[in-house]
Protein backbone atom coordinates (compact mmCIF):
# COMPACT_ATOMS: atom_id res chain seq x y z
CA UNK A 1 0.00 0.00 0.00
CA UNK A 2 1.41 3.16 -0.95
CA UNK A 3 0.00 5.83 1.31
CA UNK A 4 0.20 9.81 0.56
CA UNK A 5 -0.60 12.25 2.97
CA UNK A 6 -2.85 14.71 2.28
CA UNK A 7 -2.05 18.34 3.54
CA UNK A 8 -4.66 21.33 3.64
CA UNK A 9 -4.10 25.16 4.53
CA UNK A 10 -7.47 27.13 4.81
CA UNK A 11 -8.50 30.65 5.56
CA UNK A 12 -12.07 29.16 6.72
CA UNK A 13 -13.41 28.09 9.83
CA UNK A 14 -13.75 23.95 8.95
CA UNK A 15 -15.89 21.14 10.76
CA UNK A 16 -13.72 18.25 12.21
CA UNK A 17 -16.11 15.89 12.36
CA UNK A 18 -17.10 15.99 8.69
CA UNK A 19 -13.23 15.39 7.94
CA UNK A 20 -13.61 12.25 10.09
CA UNK A 21 -16.51 11.03 8.13
CA UNK A 22 -14.66 11.12 5.20
CA UNK A 23 -11.27 9.71 6.24
CA UNK A 24 -13.16 6.13 8.15
CA UNK A 25 -15.02 6.00 5.01
CA UNK A 26 -14.28 2.68 2.93
CA UNK A 27 -11.63 1.17 4.95
CA UNK A 28 -10.63 -2.42 4.62
CA UNK A 29 -7.81 -2.76 6.42
CA UNK A 30 -7.76 -0.20 8.84
CA UNK A 31 -8.06 -1.07 12.08
CA UNK A 32 -6.97 2.20 13.93
CA UNK A 33 -7.93 5.89 13.46
CA UNK A 34 -6.33 8.46 16.20
CA UNK A 35 -7.19 12.20 15.45
CA UNK A 36 -6.34 14.85 17.41
CA UNK A 37 -8.42 19.02 17.10
CA UNK A 38 -6.74 21.96 18.24
CA UNK A 39 -8.94 24.34 19.34
CA UNK A 40 -8.30 28.20 20.25
CA UNK A 41 -8.98 28.66 23.47
CA UNK A 42 -10.84 31.59 24.94
CA UNK A 43 -8.28 32.03 28.09
CA UNK A 44 -11.30 33.09 29.93
CA UNK A 45 -11.40 36.37 27.70
CA UNK A 46 -7.74 36.79 27.33
CA UNK A 47 -7.48 35.55 24.39
CA UNK A 48 -9.69 37.50 21.77
CA UNK A 49 -8.59 36.13 18.67
CA UNK A 50 -5.19 34.41 17.00
CA UNK A 51 -3.59 35.02 13.67
CA UNK A 52 -1.73 32.35 11.91
CA UNK A 53 0.07 33.16 8.67
CA UNK A 54 1.73 30.52 6.67
CA UNK A 55 3.44 30.60 3.54
CA UNK A 56 1.45 28.82 1.20
CA UNK A 57 3.54 26.33 -1.17
CA UNK A 58 6.30 26.53 1.85
CA UNK A 59 3.91 25.67 4.84
CA UNK A 60 2.31 23.22 3.20
CA UNK A 61 5.36 21.27 1.50
CA UNK A 62 6.98 21.33 4.80
CA UNK A 63 4.23 19.55 6.41
CA UNK A 64 4.05 16.96 3.66
CA UNK A 65 7.36 15.88 3.87
CA UNK A 66 6.52 15.16 7.76
CA UNK A 67 4.04 13.89 7.16
CA UNK A 68 5.35 11.51 4.60
CA UNK A 69 8.16 10.66 7.37
CA UNK A 70 5.68 9.56 9.57
CA UNK A 71 3.93 7.29 7.19
CA UNK A 72 6.92 5.28 6.60
CA UNK A 73 7.91 5.51 10.38
CA UNK A 74 4.87 3.88 11.55
CA UNK A 75 3.45 2.40 8.76
CA UNK A 76 0.74 3.99 8.42
CA UNK A 77 -2.30 3.85 5.56
CA UNK A 78 -3.31 7.65 5.83
CA UNK A 79 -2.48 10.52 6.94
CA UNK A 80 -4.51 13.83 6.81
CA UNK A 81 -3.65 17.15 8.22
CA UNK A 82 -5.90 20.13 8.04
CA UNK A 83 -4.14 23.60 9.38
CA UNK A 84 -6.53 27.11 9.62
CA UNK A 85 -4.64 30.54 8.66
CA UNK A 86 -5.70 33.96 9.45
CA UNK A 87 -7.73 35.20 12.28
CA UNK A 88 -9.29 32.43 14.15
CA UNK A 89 -12.07 33.11 17.06
CA UNK A 90 -12.03 31.63 20.48
CA UNK A 91 -13.72 27.85 19.85
CA UNK A 92 -12.85 27.21 16.30
CA UNK A 93 -10.29 24.54 15.13
CA UNK A 94 -7.33 25.79 14.84
CA UNK A 95 -5.43 21.84 13.66
CA UNK A 96 -6.96 18.28 12.51
CA UNK A 97 -4.54 15.20 12.19
CA UNK A 98 -5.96 12.21 11.26
CA UNK A 99 -3.64 9.27 11.27
CA UNK A 100 -5.04 5.60 10.39
CA UNK A 101 -2.72 2.21 10.71
CA UNK A 102 -3.31 -1.45 11.26
CA UNK A 103 -3.33 -0.96 14.90
CA UNK A 104 -3.46 1.43 17.35
CA UNK A 105 -0.10 2.67 18.96
CA UNK A 106 0.95 3.21 15.65
CA UNK A 107 -1.85 6.02 14.77
CA UNK A 108 -1.54 6.94 18.23
CA UNK A 109 1.90 7.87 18.27
CA UNK A 110 1.94 9.24 14.69
CA UNK A 111 -0.66 11.35 15.35
CA UNK A 112 1.15 12.47 18.55
CA UNK A 113 4.82 13.33 16.79
CA UNK A 114 3.02 15.17 13.90
CA UNK A 115 1.22 17.35 16.55
CA UNK A 116 4.36 17.84 18.05
CA UNK A 117 6.35 18.70 14.68
CA UNK A 118 3.27 20.77 14.01
CA UNK A 119 3.37 23.09 17.50
CA UNK A 120 6.56 23.63 17.49
CA UNK A 121 8.32 23.16 14.33
CA UNK A 122 6.06 24.17 11.26
CA UNK A 123 6.16 27.17 8.94
CA UNK A 124 3.75 29.52 10.94
CA UNK A 125 3.65 32.96 12.52
CA UNK A 126 1.21 33.60 15.04
CA UNK A 127 0.25 36.32 17.18
CA UNK A 128 -2.50 36.61 19.74
CA UNK A 129 -4.85 39.69 19.79
CA UNK A 130 -5.49 39.95 23.42
CA UNK A 131 -6.73 43.03 25.95
CA UNK A 132 -3.36 44.28 26.18
CA UNK A 133 -2.67 44.22 22.49
CA UNK A 134 -0.76 42.14 19.96
CA UNK A 135 2.01 39.61 20.53
CA UNK A 136 3.98 37.27 18.71
CA UNK A 137 4.22 33.91 19.91
CA UNK A 138 7.22 31.53 19.63
CA UNK A 139 6.65 28.01 20.81
CA UNK A 140 6.50 27.21 24.71
CA UNK A 141 9.59 24.98 26.33
CA UNK A 142 7.25 22.69 26.17
CA UNK A 143 6.61 21.99 23.07
CA UNK A 144 10.29 21.76 21.87
CA UNK A 145 11.17 19.29 24.75
CA UNK A 146 7.90 17.49 23.45
CA UNK A 147 9.22 17.21 19.37
CA UNK A 148 12.59 16.21 20.74
CA UNK A 149 11.71 13.27 22.20
CA UNK A 150 10.78 11.84 18.41
CA UNK A 151 14.63 12.55 17.97
CA UNK A 152 16.26 10.16 19.92
CA UNK B 1 15.12 41.47 -9.70
CA UNK B 2 12.79 39.37 -7.10
CA UNK B 3 10.03 39.42 -5.33
CA UNK B 4 10.21 39.76 -1.98
CA UNK B 5 7.81 38.54 0.72
CA UNK B 6 8.03 39.16 4.40
CA UNK B 7 6.62 37.07 7.21
CA UNK B 8 5.45 37.04 10.87
CA UNK B 9 7.15 40.40 12.86
CA UNK B 10 9.04 41.35 9.97
CA UNK B 11 5.98 42.42 7.91
CA UNK B 12 4.35 44.53 10.47
CA UNK B 13 7.81 45.69 11.11
CA UNK B 14 7.89 47.11 7.90
CA UNK B 15 4.90 48.03 6.95
CA UNK B 16 4.86 45.47 3.21
CA UNK B 17 4.74 42.03 2.89
CA UNK B 18 4.93 41.83 -0.71
CA UNK B 19 7.31 44.06 -3.22
CA UNK B 20 9.35 43.78 -6.13
CA UNK B 21 13.40 44.67 -5.73
CA UNK B 22 16.00 45.33 -8.09
CA UNK B 23 18.71 42.97 -7.45
CA UNK B 24 20.90 40.62 -9.06
CA UNK B 25 21.88 38.66 -5.89
CA UNK B 26 20.99 38.21 -2.34
CA UNK B 27 23.97 40.56 -0.78
CA UNK B 28 22.86 43.32 -3.22
CA UNK B 29 19.02 42.55 -1.97
CA UNK B 30 20.21 43.04 1.29
CA UNK B 31 21.56 46.46 0.55
CA UNK B 32 18.67 47.50 -1.20
CA UNK B 33 16.54 46.41 1.34
CA UNK B 34 18.36 48.54 4.11
CA UNK B 35 19.19 51.70 2.17
CA UNK B 36 15.31 52.17 2.20
CA UNK B 37 14.86 51.00 5.90
CA UNK B 38 18.32 50.77 7.80
CA UNK B 39 15.84 49.02 11.06
CA UNK B 40 14.43 46.38 8.44
CA UNK B 41 18.26 45.52 7.15
CA UNK B 42 19.26 44.88 10.51
CA UNK B 43 15.84 42.74 11.75
CA UNK B 44 16.30 40.83 7.90
CA UNK B 45 20.21 39.76 9.67
CA UNK B 46 18.95 38.92 13.28
CA UNK B 47 18.97 35.79 14.71
CA UNK B 48 16.59 33.21 13.45
CA UNK B 49 15.66 34.76 10.67
CA UNK B 50 15.91 32.06 7.75
CA UNK B 51 15.73 33.09 3.74
CA UNK B 52 13.91 31.13 1.73
CA UNK B 53 14.86 31.26 -2.31
CA UNK B 54 11.62 30.11 -4.42
CA UNK B 55 10.30 28.06 -1.37
CA UNK B 56 13.45 26.51 -0.60
CA UNK B 57 16.08 27.52 2.52
CA UNK B 58 19.32 29.13 1.19
CA UNK B 59 22.37 29.71 3.52
CA UNK B 60 24.99 31.62 1.31
CA UNK B 61 24.48 33.74 -1.91
CA UNK B 62 22.05 33.17 -4.73
CA UNK B 63 21.72 34.91 -7.89
CA UNK B 64 18.43 36.28 -8.75
CA UNK B 65 16.44 36.56 -11.71
CA UNK B 66 12.75 38.66 -11.79
CA UNK B 67 11.03 35.63 -11.58
CA UNK B 68 12.92 34.58 -8.22
CA UNK B 69 10.88 34.95 -5.19
CA UNK B 70 13.08 35.49 -2.06
CA UNK B 71 11.21 35.31 1.48
CA UNK B 72 12.36 36.30 4.63
CA UNK B 73 11.41 34.21 7.59
CA UNK B 74 11.33 35.42 11.16
CA UNK B 75 11.62 32.05 13.87
CA UNK B 76 8.58 30.24 13.60
CA UNK B 77 6.07 29.85 16.40
CA UNK B 78 4.21 26.69 14.97
CA UNK B 79 0.78 26.09 14.53
CA UNK C 1 -15.38 22.22 36.18
CA UNK C 2 -17.02 18.77 37.19
CA UNK C 3 -16.93 16.67 33.99
CA UNK C 4 -18.87 13.47 34.14
CA UNK C 5 -17.98 10.88 31.18
CA UNK C 6 -20.92 9.61 28.68
CA UNK C 7 -20.41 6.05 27.92
CA UNK C 8 -23.22 4.57 25.12
CA UNK C 9 -23.70 1.04 24.21
CA UNK C 10 -25.25 0.04 21.34
CA UNK C 11 -26.16 -2.25 19.18
CA UNK C 12 -26.41 -0.47 15.66
CA UNK C 13 -24.12 1.33 13.45
CA UNK C 14 -23.02 4.56 14.25
CA UNK C 15 -21.02 7.47 12.72
CA UNK C 16 -17.55 8.72 14.44
CA UNK C 17 -17.64 12.30 12.59
CA UNK C 18 -21.32 12.96 14.03
CA UNK C 19 -19.76 12.27 17.47
CA UNK C 20 -16.57 14.39 16.98
CA UNK C 21 -18.93 17.65 15.48
CA UNK C 22 -21.01 17.45 18.95
CA UNK C 23 -18.48 16.75 21.24
CA UNK C 24 -16.03 19.79 19.61
CA UNK C 25 -19.02 21.99 19.80
CA UNK C 26 -19.70 24.90 22.27
CA UNK C 27 -15.66 24.50 24.08
CA UNK C 28 -14.57 27.69 25.07
CA UNK C 29 -11.12 26.46 27.81
CA UNK C 30 -10.55 23.29 25.66
CA UNK C 31 -7.80 23.94 23.77
CA UNK C 32 -6.86 19.73 22.94
CA UNK C 33 -9.44 17.01 21.61
CA UNK C 34 -8.27 13.91 20.84
CA UNK C 35 -10.23 10.57 19.49
CA UNK C 36 -10.00 7.03 18.55
CA UNK C 37 -11.68 5.47 16.14
CA UNK C 38 -11.53 1.09 16.22
CA UNK C 39 -12.84 -0.24 12.86
CA UNK C 40 -13.38 -3.92 12.36
CA UNK C 41 -10.37 -5.25 9.92
CA UNK C 42 -11.49 -7.38 6.81
CA UNK C 43 -8.53 -9.11 7.25
CA UNK C 44 -8.31 -9.34 3.59
CA UNK C 45 -11.82 -12.28 3.87
CA UNK C 46 -10.25 -14.03 7.32
CA UNK C 47 -12.65 -12.13 8.98
CA UNK C 48 -16.11 -12.40 8.02
CA UNK C 49 -17.65 -10.61 11.42
CA UNK C 50 -17.09 -10.18 14.83
CA UNK C 51 -19.46 -10.01 17.74
CA UNK C 52 -19.56 -8.88 20.98
CA UNK C 53 -21.32 -9.14 23.86
CA UNK C 54 -21.75 -6.59 26.48
CA UNK C 55 -23.56 -6.75 30.16
CA UNK C 56 -25.56 -3.80 29.92
CA UNK C 57 -25.78 -2.00 33.41
CA UNK C 58 -22.36 -3.63 34.32
CA UNK C 59 -20.18 -3.13 31.27
CA UNK C 60 -21.17 0.53 31.20
CA UNK C 61 -20.93 0.99 34.57
CA UNK C 62 -17.31 -0.55 34.45
CA UNK C 63 -16.14 1.70 31.47
CA UNK C 64 -17.77 5.03 33.31
CA UNK C 65 -16.02 4.23 36.47
CA UNK C 66 -12.50 4.40 34.13
CA UNK C 67 -13.85 7.32 32.38
CA UNK C 68 -14.07 8.71 35.58
CA UNK C 69 -10.74 8.13 36.79
CA UNK C 70 -9.26 9.08 33.60
CA UNK C 71 -10.49 12.75 34.20
CA UNK C 72 -9.31 13.06 37.29
CA UNK C 73 -5.90 11.61 36.41
CA UNK C 74 -5.84 13.66 33.61
CA UNK C 75 -7.99 16.55 34.38
CA UNK C 76 -10.11 16.24 31.38
CA UNK C 77 -12.58 18.47 30.89
CA UNK C 78 -15.08 15.51 28.82
CA UNK C 79 -14.96 12.10 28.19
CA UNK C 80 -16.82 10.31 25.48
CA UNK C 81 -17.08 6.74 24.91
CA UNK C 82 -19.13 5.17 22.46
CA UNK C 83 -19.23 0.90 21.75
CA UNK C 84 -20.57 -1.24 19.29
CA UNK C 85 -22.04 -4.43 20.39
CA UNK C 86 -23.36 -7.26 18.50
CA UNK C 87 -22.56 -8.29 14.90
CA UNK C 88 -20.01 -5.90 13.45
CA UNK C 89 -19.55 -5.80 9.35
CA UNK C 90 -15.88 -5.22 8.00
CA UNK C 91 -14.97 -1.09 8.40
CA UNK C 92 -17.94 -0.58 10.66
CA UNK C 93 -16.98 1.18 13.86
CA UNK C 94 -16.45 -1.08 17.23
CA UNK C 95 -15.09 1.88 19.71
CA UNK C 96 -15.17 5.77 19.33
CA UNK C 97 -13.28 7.75 22.54
CA UNK C 98 -13.19 11.18 22.70
CA UNK C 99 -11.01 13.15 25.16
CA UNK C 100 -10.93 16.97 25.95
CA UNK C 101 -8.43 18.95 27.65
CA UNK C 102 -6.51 22.20 27.85
CA UNK C 103 -3.61 21.08 26.38
CA UNK C 104 -2.82 18.03 24.12
CA UNK C 105 -0.11 15.89 26.02
CA UNK C 106 -3.38 14.88 28.83
CA UNK C 107 -5.93 14.56 26.00
CA UNK C 108 -3.90 12.23 24.37
CA UNK C 109 -2.60 10.28 26.88
CA UNK C 110 -6.17 10.13 28.06
CA UNK C 111 -7.18 8.52 25.02
CA UNK C 112 -4.39 6.23 24.82
CA UNK C 113 -4.87 5.03 28.55
CA UNK C 114 -8.47 4.34 27.92
CA UNK C 115 -8.31 2.38 24.50
CA UNK C 116 -5.73 0.34 26.50
CA UNK C 117 -8.50 -0.56 29.25
CA UNK C 118 -11.22 -1.18 26.86
CA UNK C 119 -9.04 -3.35 24.79
CA UNK C 120 -7.95 -5.60 27.33
CA UNK C 121 -10.03 -5.26 30.40
CA UNK C 122 -13.63 -3.99 29.59
CA UNK C 123 -16.33 -6.87 30.25
CA UNK C 124 -16.59 -7.75 26.52
CA UNK C 125 -17.01 -11.45 25.30
CA UNK C 126 -15.96 -11.53 21.80
CA UNK C 127 -16.07 -13.88 18.79
CA UNK C 128 -14.82 -13.87 15.47
CA UNK C 129 -16.92 -15.52 13.10
CA UNK C 130 -14.47 -16.28 10.00
CA UNK C 131 -14.07 -19.07 7.44
CA UNK C 132 -13.03 -21.67 9.97
CA UNK C 133 -16.05 -21.28 12.24
CA UNK C 134 -16.47 -19.29 15.34
CA UNK C 135 -14.08 -18.63 17.72
CA UNK C 136 -14.10 -16.39 21.06
CA UNK C 137 -11.32 -13.89 21.44
CA UNK C 138 -9.25 -13.10 24.62
CA UNK C 139 -6.63 -10.02 24.53
CA UNK C 140 -3.06 -10.09 22.87
CA UNK C 141 -0.12 -10.32 25.24
CA UNK C 142 0.45 -6.95 23.67
CA UNK C 143 -3.17 -5.74 24.79
CA UNK C 144 -2.14 -7.06 28.02
CA UNK C 145 1.11 -5.03 28.65
CA UNK C 146 0.09 -2.02 27.03
CA UNK C 147 -2.25 -1.93 29.85
CA UNK C 148 0.23 -2.47 32.28
CA UNK C 149 2.08 0.79 31.68
CA UNK C 150 -1.13 2.49 33.24
CA UNK C 151 -0.44 0.67 35.92
CA UNK C 152 2.91 2.05 37.24
CA UNK D 1 -35.38 -17.73 43.14
CA UNK D 2 -33.12 -16.01 41.07
CA UNK D 3 -32.55 -14.46 37.52
CA UNK D 4 -29.50 -15.97 35.98
CA UNK D 5 -27.36 -14.49 32.74
CA UNK D 6 -24.45 -16.66 31.17
CA UNK D 7 -22.35 -14.47 28.90
CA UNK D 8 -19.74 -15.49 26.46
CA UNK D 9 -18.76 -19.33 25.57
CA UNK D 10 -20.98 -20.37 29.29
CA UNK D 11 -24.08 -18.97 27.19
CA UNK D 12 -22.80 -21.17 23.84
CA UNK D 13 -22.08 -24.08 26.00
CA UNK D 14 -25.52 -24.07 27.60
CA UNK D 15 -27.40 -23.31 24.87
CA UNK D 16 -29.44 -20.66 26.83
CA UNK D 17 -28.88 -17.43 28.00
CA UNK D 18 -31.19 -16.19 30.84
CA UNK D 19 -33.14 -18.04 32.69
CA UNK D 20 -35.13 -18.09 36.08
CA UNK D 21 -33.79 -20.72 38.80
CA UNK D 22 -34.94 -21.49 42.48
CA UNK D 23 -32.44 -21.47 44.73
CA UNK D 24 -31.87 -19.70 48.21
CA UNK D 25 -28.22 -18.88 47.86
CA UNK D 26 -24.98 -19.10 45.16
CA UNK D 27 -23.80 -22.66 46.20
CA UNK D 28 -27.24 -24.19 45.90
CA UNK D 29 -28.48 -22.04 42.56
CA UNK D 30 -25.18 -24.06 41.32
CA UNK D 31 -25.87 -27.11 42.33
CA UNK D 32 -29.06 -26.83 40.78
CA UNK D 33 -26.86 -25.55 37.53
CA UNK D 34 -24.81 -28.36 37.83
CA UNK D 35 -27.37 -31.20 38.45
CA UNK D 36 -29.31 -29.68 35.21
CA UNK D 37 -26.12 -29.78 33.30
CA UNK D 38 -22.98 -31.29 34.79
CA UNK D 39 -20.14 -29.85 31.88
CA UNK D 40 -21.94 -26.66 32.73
CA UNK D 41 -22.03 -26.70 36.51
CA UNK D 42 -18.42 -27.55 35.79
CA UNK D 43 -17.81 -24.95 33.58
CA UNK D 44 -19.30 -22.40 36.35
CA UNK D 45 -16.27 -22.93 38.43
CA UNK D 46 -13.56 -22.86 35.66
CA UNK D 47 -10.50 -20.29 35.66
CA UNK D 48 -11.49 -17.10 35.36
CA UNK D 49 -15.46 -16.92 35.68
CA UNK D 50 -16.31 -14.41 37.83
CA UNK D 51 -19.87 -14.00 39.20
CA UNK D 52 -22.17 -11.04 39.51
CA UNK D 53 -24.98 -10.30 42.24
CA UNK D 54 -26.83 -7.37 40.68
CA UNK D 55 -24.01 -6.13 39.05
CA UNK D 56 -21.39 -6.62 41.06
CA UNK D 57 -18.96 -8.69 41.35
CA UNK D 58 -19.22 -11.12 44.25
CA UNK D 59 -16.41 -13.31 46.10
CA UNK D 60 -17.97 -15.83 48.15
CA UNK D 61 -21.67 -17.00 49.64
CA UNK D 62 -24.46 -14.72 48.81
CA UNK D 63 -28.69 -15.12 49.94
CA UNK D 64 -30.69 -14.86 46.91
CA UNK D 65 -34.04 -13.47 46.46
CA UNK D 66 -36.98 -13.67 43.44
CA UNK D 67 -35.37 -10.30 42.49
CA UNK D 68 -31.82 -11.01 42.58
CA UNK D 69 -29.78 -11.02 39.20
CA UNK D 70 -26.86 -13.67 39.10
CA UNK D 71 -24.69 -13.35 36.33
CA UNK D 72 -21.32 -16.27 35.32
CA UNK D 73 -18.98 -13.93 33.17
CA UNK D 74 -16.13 -16.10 31.56
CA UNK D 75 -12.85 -14.31 31.09
CA UNK D 76 -13.80 -11.05 29.15
CA UNK D 77 -11.89 -10.51 25.90
CA UNK D 78 -11.58 -6.21 25.86
CA UNK D 79 -13.59 -4.55 23.06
Amino acid sequence: MIATPTITLTDQPFEPGLLVTAFCTDRQETGAIATFVGLARAERGAAAALELEAYPGFTDAAIGEIAQAAIDRFNLHDVHIVHRTGRIAPGEAIVFVATAAGHRRAAFEACDFLMDYLKSRAPFWKKEHGPDGVRWIEPTDRDRTDAERWDR
Amino acid sequence: MARVLLFGRLADQAGWRDRVVEAGDLASLRATLSAADPELGEALSGPGVQVAVDKAIVRGERVLTAATEVAFLPPMSGG
